[in-house]
Protein backbone atom coordinates (compact mmCIF):
# COMPACT_ATOMS: atom_id res chain seq x y z
CA UNK A 1 0.00 0.00 0.00
CA UNK A 2 1.17 3.69 -0.96
CA UNK A 3 -0.97 6.48 0.32
CA UNK A 4 0.27 10.07 -0.19
CA UNK A 5 -2.16 12.62 0.87
CA UNK A 6 -1.31 16.78 0.73
CA UNK A 7 -4.11 18.45 2.36
CA UNK A 8 -4.99 21.69 4.31
CA UNK A 9 -6.62 19.42 6.87
CA UNK A 10 -4.93 18.49 10.41
CA UNK A 11 -3.56 14.86 10.07
CA UNK A 12 -5.19 12.52 11.56
CA UNK A 13 -2.74 10.08 13.23
CA UNK A 14 -5.25 7.56 14.77
CA UNK A 15 -6.97 6.81 10.78
CA UNK A 16 -3.36 6.77 9.15
CA UNK A 17 -1.83 4.16 11.78
CA UNK A 18 -4.93 1.93 11.22
CA UNK A 19 -4.28 1.97 7.58
CA UNK A 20 -0.87 1.45 8.03
CA UNK A 21 -1.25 -1.21 10.82
CA UNK A 22 -4.09 -3.07 9.40
CA UNK A 23 -1.19 -4.22 6.67
CA UNK A 24 -0.71 -7.64 8.89
CA UNK A 25 2.91 -6.69 9.10
CA UNK A 26 4.98 -6.77 12.72
CA UNK A 27 6.68 -3.85 12.23
CA UNK A 28 5.72 0.04 11.69
CA UNK A 29 7.90 3.15 12.25
CA UNK A 30 6.57 6.23 11.82
CA UNK A 31 8.08 10.24 12.05
CA UNK A 32 5.60 12.86 12.86
CA UNK A 33 7.12 16.98 12.34
CA UNK A 34 5.18 19.00 14.68
CA UNK A 35 5.28 22.81 14.20
CA UNK A 36 7.67 24.54 16.19
CA UNK A 37 7.47 27.56 18.71
CA UNK A 38 11.06 28.16 18.54
CA UNK A 39 11.35 31.42 20.31
CA UNK A 40 13.82 33.81 18.69
CA UNK A 41 14.14 37.79 18.99
CA UNK A 42 11.49 38.63 16.80
CA UNK A 43 8.94 36.20 18.56
CA UNK A 44 7.77 32.91 18.91
CA UNK A 45 5.73 31.09 15.66
CA UNK A 46 2.61 32.17 15.21
CA UNK A 47 1.73 30.33 12.27
CA UNK A 48 3.51 28.58 9.83
CA UNK A 49 2.21 28.66 6.18
CA UNK A 50 3.10 25.60 3.92
CA UNK A 51 3.21 26.23 -0.10
CA UNK A 52 3.46 23.26 -2.28
CA UNK A 53 3.83 22.70 -6.00
CA UNK A 54 0.23 20.99 -6.91
CA UNK A 55 0.30 18.13 -9.27
CA UNK A 56 4.54 18.10 -8.73
CA UNK A 57 4.33 17.29 -4.71
CA UNK A 58 2.14 14.18 -5.06
CA UNK A 59 4.29 12.82 -8.20
CA UNK A 60 7.25 13.37 -6.27
CA UNK A 61 5.93 12.03 -2.32
CA UNK A 62 4.90 8.60 -4.98
CA UNK A 63 8.22 8.21 -6.27
CA UNK A 64 9.46 8.07 -2.87
CA UNK A 65 7.03 6.08 -1.08
CA UNK A 66 7.40 3.34 -3.88
CA UNK A 67 11.60 3.90 -3.82
CA UNK A 68 11.46 3.01 -0.27
CA UNK A 69 8.44 0.18 -0.68
CA UNK A 70 10.92 -1.28 -3.36
CA UNK A 71 14.12 -0.84 -1.33
CA UNK A 72 12.88 -2.56 1.84
CA UNK A 73 10.27 -4.60 0.84
CA UNK A 74 7.43 -2.94 2.59
CA UNK A 75 3.72 -3.66 3.03
CA UNK A 76 2.79 0.09 3.43
CA UNK A 77 4.40 3.33 3.06
CA UNK A 78 2.34 6.37 4.12
CA UNK A 79 3.72 10.28 3.63
CA UNK A 80 0.92 12.67 4.47
CA UNK A 81 2.21 16.63 4.72
CA UNK A 82 0.03 19.59 5.60
CA UNK A 83 -0.52 22.27 3.56
CA UNK A 84 -1.93 25.57 4.00
CA UNK A 85 -1.64 27.74 7.57
CA UNK A 86 -1.16 25.73 10.56
CA UNK A 87 -0.30 26.67 14.11
CA UNK A 88 2.50 25.72 16.66
CA UNK A 89 2.01 22.24 17.99
CA UNK A 90 0.59 21.09 15.14
CA UNK A 91 1.34 18.21 12.80
CA UNK A 92 3.33 19.09 9.40
CA UNK A 93 4.13 15.79 8.39
CA UNK A 94 3.44 12.46 9.06
CA UNK A 95 5.25 9.25 7.39
CA UNK A 96 5.24 5.78 8.22
CA UNK A 97 6.83 2.55 7.08
CA UNK A 98 5.19 -1.05 7.86
CA UNK A 99 7.48 -4.38 7.03
CA UNK A 100 7.86 -8.00 8.39
CA UNK A 101 11.17 -7.03 9.89
CA UNK A 102 12.13 -4.02 12.40
CA UNK A 103 14.78 -2.79 10.80
CA UNK A 104 13.44 -2.76 7.38
CA UNK A 105 10.37 -0.44 8.90
CA UNK A 106 12.69 1.87 10.93
CA UNK A 107 15.32 2.60 8.30
CA UNK A 108 12.38 3.66 5.87
CA UNK A 109 10.92 5.88 7.59
CA UNK A 110 14.07 7.89 8.00
CA UNK A 111 14.97 7.35 4.58
CA UNK A 112 11.38 8.72 3.85
CA UNK A 113 11.15 11.94 6.14
CA UNK A 114 15.16 12.28 4.67
CA UNK A 115 14.55 12.64 1.13
CA UNK A 116 11.11 14.41 1.34
CA UNK A 117 13.34 17.33 2.88
CA UNK A 118 15.07 18.00 -0.32
CA UNK A 119 12.98 16.06 -3.03
CA UNK A 120 9.56 17.50 -2.65
CA UNK A 121 8.53 21.10 -3.41
CA UNK A 122 7.07 22.34 -0.25
CA UNK A 123 8.27 25.76 1.05
CA UNK A 124 7.41 27.23 4.90
CA UNK A 125 6.75 30.44 5.85
CA UNK A 126 6.96 31.79 9.55
CA UNK A 127 4.78 34.71 10.79
CA UNK A 128 6.32 35.98 13.89
CA UNK A 129 5.56 39.31 15.48
CA UNK A 130 3.02 39.23 12.38
CA UNK A 131 5.77 39.14 10.30
CA UNK A 132 6.29 36.88 7.63
CA UNK A 133 9.69 35.21 6.40
CA UNK A 134 10.46 32.42 4.64
CA UNK A 135 12.21 29.77 5.71
CA UNK A 136 15.82 28.65 4.55
CA UNK A 137 16.68 25.55 3.16
CA UNK A 138 19.55 23.63 5.59
CA UNK A 139 22.96 22.17 4.63
CA UNK A 140 22.41 19.16 6.74
CA UNK A 141 18.72 17.85 5.51
CA UNK A 142 20.93 17.83 1.92
CA UNK A 143 23.83 16.00 3.67
CA UNK A 144 20.80 13.68 5.68
CA UNK A 145 19.41 12.74 2.00
CA UNK A 146 22.59 12.33 0.60
CA UNK A 147 23.49 8.86 3.06
CA UNK A 148 20.93 7.23 0.95
CA UNK A 149 22.38 7.25 -2.01
CA UNK B 1 1.11 27.57 -27.06
CA UNK B 2 3.91 28.88 -25.06
CA UNK B 3 5.59 27.69 -22.05
CA UNK B 4 3.89 27.78 -19.16
CA UNK B 5 6.29 28.90 -16.04
CA UNK B 6 5.28 28.86 -12.48
CA UNK B 7 6.66 30.35 -9.60
CA UNK B 8 6.69 29.42 -5.75
CA UNK B 9 7.59 30.90 -2.32
CA UNK B 10 9.80 34.25 -2.53
CA UNK B 11 9.99 34.05 -6.40
CA UNK B 12 6.53 34.28 -6.80
CA UNK B 13 6.35 36.91 -3.52
CA UNK B 14 8.79 39.44 -6.19
CA UNK B 15 7.83 38.57 -9.09
CA UNK B 16 4.01 39.34 -7.91
CA UNK B 17 2.31 36.45 -9.42
CA UNK B 18 2.58 32.41 -9.83
CA UNK B 19 1.95 31.86 -13.13
CA UNK B 20 2.48 33.03 -16.64
CA UNK B 21 2.07 31.91 -20.16
CA UNK B 22 5.13 33.11 -22.53
CA UNK B 23 6.88 32.35 -25.78
CA UNK B 24 10.80 32.71 -25.17
CA UNK B 25 12.65 33.70 -28.00
CA UNK B 26 14.42 31.71 -30.48
CA UNK B 27 17.69 31.19 -28.50
CA UNK B 28 16.31 29.95 -25.04
CA UNK B 29 17.90 27.03 -25.05
CA UNK B 30 17.94 26.39 -21.14
CA UNK B 31 16.62 26.73 -18.08
CA UNK B 32 19.54 29.14 -16.87
CA UNK B 33 18.89 30.88 -20.45
CA UNK B 34 14.97 31.16 -19.73
CA UNK B 35 16.07 32.52 -16.03
CA UNK B 36 18.31 35.55 -17.78
CA UNK B 37 15.51 36.14 -20.10
CA UNK B 38 12.72 36.05 -17.73
CA UNK B 39 15.02 38.26 -15.66
CA UNK B 40 14.43 41.56 -18.16
CA UNK B 41 11.14 41.64 -18.04
CA UNK B 42 10.49 43.54 -15.19
CA UNK B 43 11.98 44.78 -11.79
CA UNK B 44 10.14 42.30 -9.96
CA UNK B 45 11.84 39.64 -12.22
CA UNK B 46 14.65 40.98 -11.49
CA UNK B 47 14.99 41.14 -8.06
CA UNK B 48 13.70 37.29 -8.17
CA UNK B 49 16.29 36.48 -10.21
CA UNK B 50 19.12 38.43 -8.62
CA UNK B 51 21.24 35.86 -7.35
CA UNK B 52 21.08 32.57 -9.58
CA UNK B 53 22.55 30.51 -6.57
CA UNK B 54 19.53 30.36 -4.20
CA UNK B 55 17.27 29.37 -7.16
CA UNK B 56 16.03 25.79 -8.05
CA UNK B 57 13.90 24.66 -11.08
CA UNK B 58 11.57 21.61 -12.67
CA UNK B 59 10.91 21.12 -15.89
CA UNK B 60 7.54 19.36 -16.66
CA UNK B 61 7.46 18.76 -12.91
CA UNK B 62 10.57 16.75 -12.66
CA UNK B 63 13.56 18.70 -10.25
CA UNK B 64 16.41 19.63 -12.76
CA UNK B 65 19.96 21.49 -12.86
CA UNK B 66 20.16 24.68 -14.35
CA UNK B 67 21.73 23.99 -17.70
CA UNK B 68 18.71 21.12 -18.51
CA UNK B 69 17.36 21.81 -22.27
CA UNK B 70 13.92 23.26 -22.16
CA UNK B 71 12.96 21.81 -25.81
CA UNK B 72 9.43 20.25 -25.87
CA UNK B 73 8.94 21.27 -22.32
CA UNK B 74 5.66 22.36 -21.40
CA UNK B 75 6.14 23.58 -18.15
CA UNK B 76 8.88 25.41 -16.38
CA UNK B 77 8.93 26.24 -12.15
CA UNK B 78 11.17 28.30 -10.69
CA UNK B 79 11.36 28.27 -6.85
CA UNK B 80 13.79 28.59 -4.17
CA UNK B 81 15.49 25.51 -2.45
CA UNK B 82 12.95 23.61 -0.72
CA UNK B 83 12.14 23.65 2.63
CA UNK B 84 9.27 20.48 3.53
CA UNK B 85 8.78 18.26 6.36
CA UNK C 1 9.06 13.07 29.98
CA UNK C 2 10.48 9.13 30.58
CA UNK C 3 6.95 6.96 30.36
CA UNK C 4 6.74 3.58 31.23
CA UNK C 5 4.10 1.08 30.99
CA UNK C 6 3.96 -2.97 31.20
CA UNK C 7 0.33 -3.90 31.08
CA UNK C 8 -2.35 -6.39 30.20
CA UNK C 9 -4.23 -3.77 28.49
CA UNK C 10 -4.42 -3.25 24.79
CA UNK C 11 -1.55 -0.24 23.79
CA UNK C 12 -3.61 3.15 23.79
CA UNK C 13 -1.69 4.97 20.58
CA UNK C 14 -3.77 7.67 20.72
CA UNK C 15 -3.34 8.79 24.08
CA UNK C 16 0.41 7.18 24.16
CA UNK C 17 1.00 10.34 21.17
CA UNK C 18 -0.48 12.84 22.73
CA UNK C 19 1.41 12.77 26.11
CA UNK C 20 5.07 12.73 23.51
CA UNK C 21 3.60 15.31 21.21
CA UNK C 22 2.59 17.30 23.73
CA UNK C 23 6.22 18.11 24.91
CA UNK C 24 6.51 20.78 21.85
CA UNK C 25 9.23 19.33 20.17
CA UNK C 26 9.06 19.41 16.39
CA UNK C 27 10.15 15.72 15.56
CA UNK C 28 8.13 12.40 17.01
CA UNK C 29 9.59 9.24 15.98
CA UNK C 30 8.19 5.86 17.23
CA UNK C 31 8.08 2.23 16.60
CA UNK C 32 4.81 -0.40 16.95
CA UNK C 33 5.36 -3.96 16.74
CA UNK C 34 2.31 -6.16 16.21
CA UNK C 35 1.17 -9.75 16.48
CA UNK C 36 2.12 -11.33 13.71
CA UNK C 37 -0.24 -14.54 12.20
CA UNK C 38 3.11 -15.73 10.76
CA UNK C 39 1.59 -18.78 9.14
CA UNK C 40 3.67 -22.15 9.43
CA UNK C 41 3.08 -25.94 9.00
CA UNK C 42 1.46 -26.15 12.28
CA UNK C 43 -0.59 -23.24 11.56
CA UNK C 44 -0.27 -19.33 12.23
CA UNK C 45 -0.54 -17.85 15.48
CA UNK C 46 -3.75 -18.04 17.35
CA UNK C 47 -2.71 -16.25 20.61
CA UNK C 48 0.76 -14.55 21.89
CA UNK C 49 1.52 -15.06 25.49
CA UNK C 50 3.67 -12.64 27.02
CA UNK C 51 5.51 -13.55 30.84
CA UNK C 52 7.52 -10.36 32.43
CA UNK C 53 9.41 -10.57 35.77
CA UNK C 54 7.82 -8.30 37.22
CA UNK C 55 9.89 -4.88 39.24
CA UNK C 56 12.94 -6.34 36.72
CA UNK C 57 11.07 -5.26 33.56
CA UNK C 58 10.13 -1.86 34.84
CA UNK C 59 13.47 -1.26 36.21
CA UNK C 60 15.03 -2.52 32.92
CA UNK C 61 12.91 -0.18 30.63
CA UNK C 62 13.41 2.66 32.72
CA UNK C 63 16.90 2.66 32.67
CA UNK C 64 17.06 2.40 29.05
CA UNK C 65 14.42 5.36 28.61
CA UNK C 66 17.35 7.19 30.57
CA UNK C 67 20.46 6.31 28.34
CA UNK C 68 18.32 7.36 25.20
CA UNK C 69 17.20 10.63 27.28
CA UNK C 70 20.55 11.19 28.07
CA UNK C 71 22.36 9.89 24.85
CA UNK C 72 20.11 12.52 22.41
CA UNK C 73 18.49 14.93 24.74
CA UNK C 74 14.84 13.75 24.26
CA UNK C 75 11.87 15.53 25.61
CA UNK C 76 10.21 12.30 25.43
CA UNK C 77 11.11 8.72 25.98
CA UNK C 78 7.90 6.21 25.86
CA UNK C 79 7.95 2.23 26.53
CA UNK C 80 4.55 0.40 26.66
CA UNK C 81 4.92 -2.83 26.54
CA UNK C 82 1.71 -5.66 26.86
CA UNK C 83 1.92 -8.28 28.50
CA UNK C 84 -0.49 -11.78 28.91
CA UNK C 85 -2.44 -12.87 26.29
CA UNK C 86 -3.43 -11.07 22.78
CA UNK C 87 -4.13 -11.70 19.03
CA UNK C 88 -2.63 -11.83 15.72
CA UNK C 89 -2.77 -7.71 14.96
CA UNK C 90 -2.81 -6.95 18.19
CA UNK C 91 0.15 -4.28 19.47
CA UNK C 92 2.91 -5.79 21.54
CA UNK C 93 5.20 -2.74 22.14
CA UNK C 94 5.06 1.21 20.94
CA UNK C 95 7.95 3.00 21.57
CA UNK C 96 8.34 6.95 21.13
CA UNK C 97 11.25 9.52 21.33
CA UNK C 98 10.87 13.35 20.87
CA UNK C 99 13.57 15.62 20.39
CA UNK C 100 14.14 19.06 18.82
CA UNK C 101 15.99 17.07 15.95
CA UNK C 102 14.60 14.68 13.56
CA UNK C 103 17.91 12.24 13.25
CA UNK C 104 18.24 12.40 17.46
CA UNK C 105 14.25 11.16 17.54
CA UNK C 106 14.82 8.73 14.71
CA UNK C 107 18.37 7.18 16.22
CA UNK C 108 16.97 7.24 19.71
CA UNK C 109 13.84 5.15 18.64
CA UNK C 110 15.76 2.56 17.10
CA UNK C 111 17.69 2.50 19.75
CA UNK C 112 14.85 1.75 22.40
CA UNK C 113 13.71 -1.19 20.35
CA UNK C 114 16.82 -2.71 19.70
CA UNK C 115 17.83 -2.75 23.32
CA UNK C 116 14.38 -3.60 24.59
CA UNK C 117 14.93 -6.81 22.31
CA UNK C 118 17.85 -8.08 24.49
CA UNK C 119 17.83 -6.05 27.62
CA UNK C 120 14.39 -6.42 28.97
CA UNK C 121 13.10 -9.48 30.37
CA UNK C 122 10.21 -10.33 28.39
CA UNK C 123 9.14 -13.77 27.43
CA UNK C 124 6.95 -14.79 24.30
CA UNK C 125 5.38 -17.64 23.29
CA UNK C 126 3.12 -18.65 20.46
CA UNK C 127 0.18 -20.38 20.54
CA UNK C 128 -0.68 -22.19 17.27
CA UNK C 129 -3.43 -25.27 16.45
CA UNK C 130 -3.80 -24.93 20.04
CA UNK C 131 -0.15 -25.67 20.95
CA UNK C 132 1.80 -23.51 22.78
CA UNK C 133 5.75 -23.01 21.95
CA UNK C 134 8.27 -20.76 23.29
CA UNK C 135 9.93 -18.45 21.00
CA UNK C 136 13.83 -18.28 20.38
CA UNK C 137 15.66 -15.63 21.13
CA UNK C 138 17.66 -14.39 17.42
CA UNK C 139 21.47 -14.17 17.19
CA UNK C 140 20.04 -10.91 14.93
CA UNK C 141 18.53 -9.37 17.90
CA UNK C 142 21.71 -9.18 19.55
CA UNK C 143 23.66 -7.83 16.53
CA UNK C 144 21.09 -5.12 17.04
CA UNK C 145 21.81 -4.35 19.99
CA UNK C 146 25.57 -4.47 20.34
CA UNK C 147 25.64 -1.49 17.32
CA UNK C 148 24.40 0.67 19.98
CA UNK C 149 27.29 0.16 22.78
CA UNK D 1 15.83 -16.09 55.54
CA UNK D 2 16.64 -17.78 52.59
CA UNK D 3 17.09 -17.06 48.93
CA UNK D 4 14.69 -16.00 47.09
CA UNK D 5 14.86 -18.09 43.52
CA UNK D 6 12.88 -16.94 40.53
CA UNK D 7 11.70 -19.44 37.66
CA UNK D 8 10.59 -17.71 34.06
CA UNK D 9 9.11 -19.63 30.80
CA UNK D 10 10.20 -22.67 30.06
CA UNK D 11 12.68 -22.52 32.99
CA UNK D 12 9.18 -22.12 35.09
CA UNK D 13 7.37 -24.64 33.38
CA UNK D 14 9.74 -27.67 33.75
CA UNK D 15 10.68 -26.72 37.01
CA UNK D 16 6.83 -26.77 38.07
CA UNK D 17 6.88 -23.28 39.90
CA UNK D 18 7.76 -20.11 39.80
CA UNK D 19 9.54 -19.21 42.81
CA UNK D 20 11.00 -20.78 45.68
CA UNK D 21 12.72 -19.78 48.65
CA UNK D 22 15.81 -21.69 49.54
CA UNK D 23 19.24 -22.03 51.75
CA UNK D 24 21.71 -22.73 49.48
CA UNK D 25 24.66 -24.62 50.90
CA UNK D 26 28.01 -23.45 52.22
CA UNK D 27 30.31 -22.99 48.85
CA UNK D 28 27.46 -21.62 46.40
CA UNK D 29 29.57 -18.93 45.21
CA UNK D 30 27.98 -18.35 41.95
CA UNK D 31 25.15 -18.48 39.73
CA UNK D 32 26.73 -21.07 38.22
CA UNK D 33 26.93 -22.85 41.49
CA UNK D 34 23.26 -22.71 42.65
CA UNK D 35 22.66 -24.34 39.10
CA UNK D 36 24.07 -26.89 39.50
CA UNK D 37 22.85 -27.64 43.23
CA UNK D 38 19.72 -26.76 41.95
CA UNK D 39 19.68 -29.60 39.14
CA UNK D 40 19.88 -32.03 41.90
CA UNK D 41 16.63 -30.98 43.49
CA UNK D 42 14.36 -32.65 41.40
CA UNK D 43 13.65 -34.18 37.92
CA UNK D 44 11.93 -30.88 36.60
CA UNK D 45 14.94 -28.88 37.44
CA UNK D 46 17.27 -31.29 35.95
CA UNK D 47 15.72 -30.79 32.81
CA UNK D 48 15.25 -27.27 33.25
CA UNK D 49 18.94 -26.71 33.67
CA UNK D 50 20.38 -29.36 31.53
CA UNK D 51 21.59 -26.81 28.77
CA UNK D 52 23.57 -23.92 30.86
CA UNK D 53 23.97 -22.61 27.51
CA UNK D 54 20.46 -21.23 26.94
CA UNK D 55 20.12 -20.32 30.16
CA UNK D 56 20.20 -16.79 31.47
CA UNK D 57 20.33 -15.08 35.35
CA UNK D 58 19.56 -11.70 36.77
CA UNK D 59 21.14 -10.95 40.78
CA UNK D 60 18.72 -8.86 42.42
CA UNK D 61 16.89 -7.97 39.14
CA UNK D 62 20.28 -7.06 37.50
CA UNK D 63 20.93 -9.19 34.03
CA UNK D 64 24.45 -11.06 34.96
CA UNK D 65 26.73 -13.44 33.65
CA UNK D 66 26.84 -17.43 34.81
CA UNK D 67 29.80 -16.76 37.32
CA UNK D 68 28.42 -13.67 39.14
CA UNK D 69 28.86 -14.34 42.90
CA UNK D 70 25.81 -14.67 44.89
CA UNK D 71 27.17 -13.61 48.33
CA UNK D 72 24.38 -10.95 49.80
CA UNK D 73 21.89 -11.56 47.17
CA UNK D 74 18.27 -11.48 47.85
CA UNK D 75 16.43 -12.53 44.57
CA UNK D 76 18.11 -14.88 41.68
CA UNK D 77 16.27 -15.66 38.67
CA UNK D 78 16.61 -18.09 36.31
CA UNK D 79 15.44 -18.21 32.93
CA UNK D 80 15.75 -18.95 28.68
CA UNK D 81 17.54 -15.64 26.33
CA UNK D 82 14.51 -12.79 26.67
CA UNK D 83 12.29 -12.71 23.90
CA UNK D 84 9.97 -9.24 24.20
CA UNK D 85 9.33 -6.57 21.81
Amino acid sequence: MIRIRVDPAPIDLTAETALVEGRGEGAVATFTGLVRGDPAADGSVETLELEHYPGATEAALTNLAQAATDRWSLSAATIVHRVGSMRAGERIVFVAAASAHRAAALEACAYLIDRLKTDAPFWKREVRGGEGRWVEARDADHDAAARWR
Amino acid sequence: MGLRILYFAWVRERIGMGEEQLDPPAGTATVADLVTWLAGRSAGHAAAFADPARLRAAVDQAFVPMDTPIAGAREVALFPPVTGG
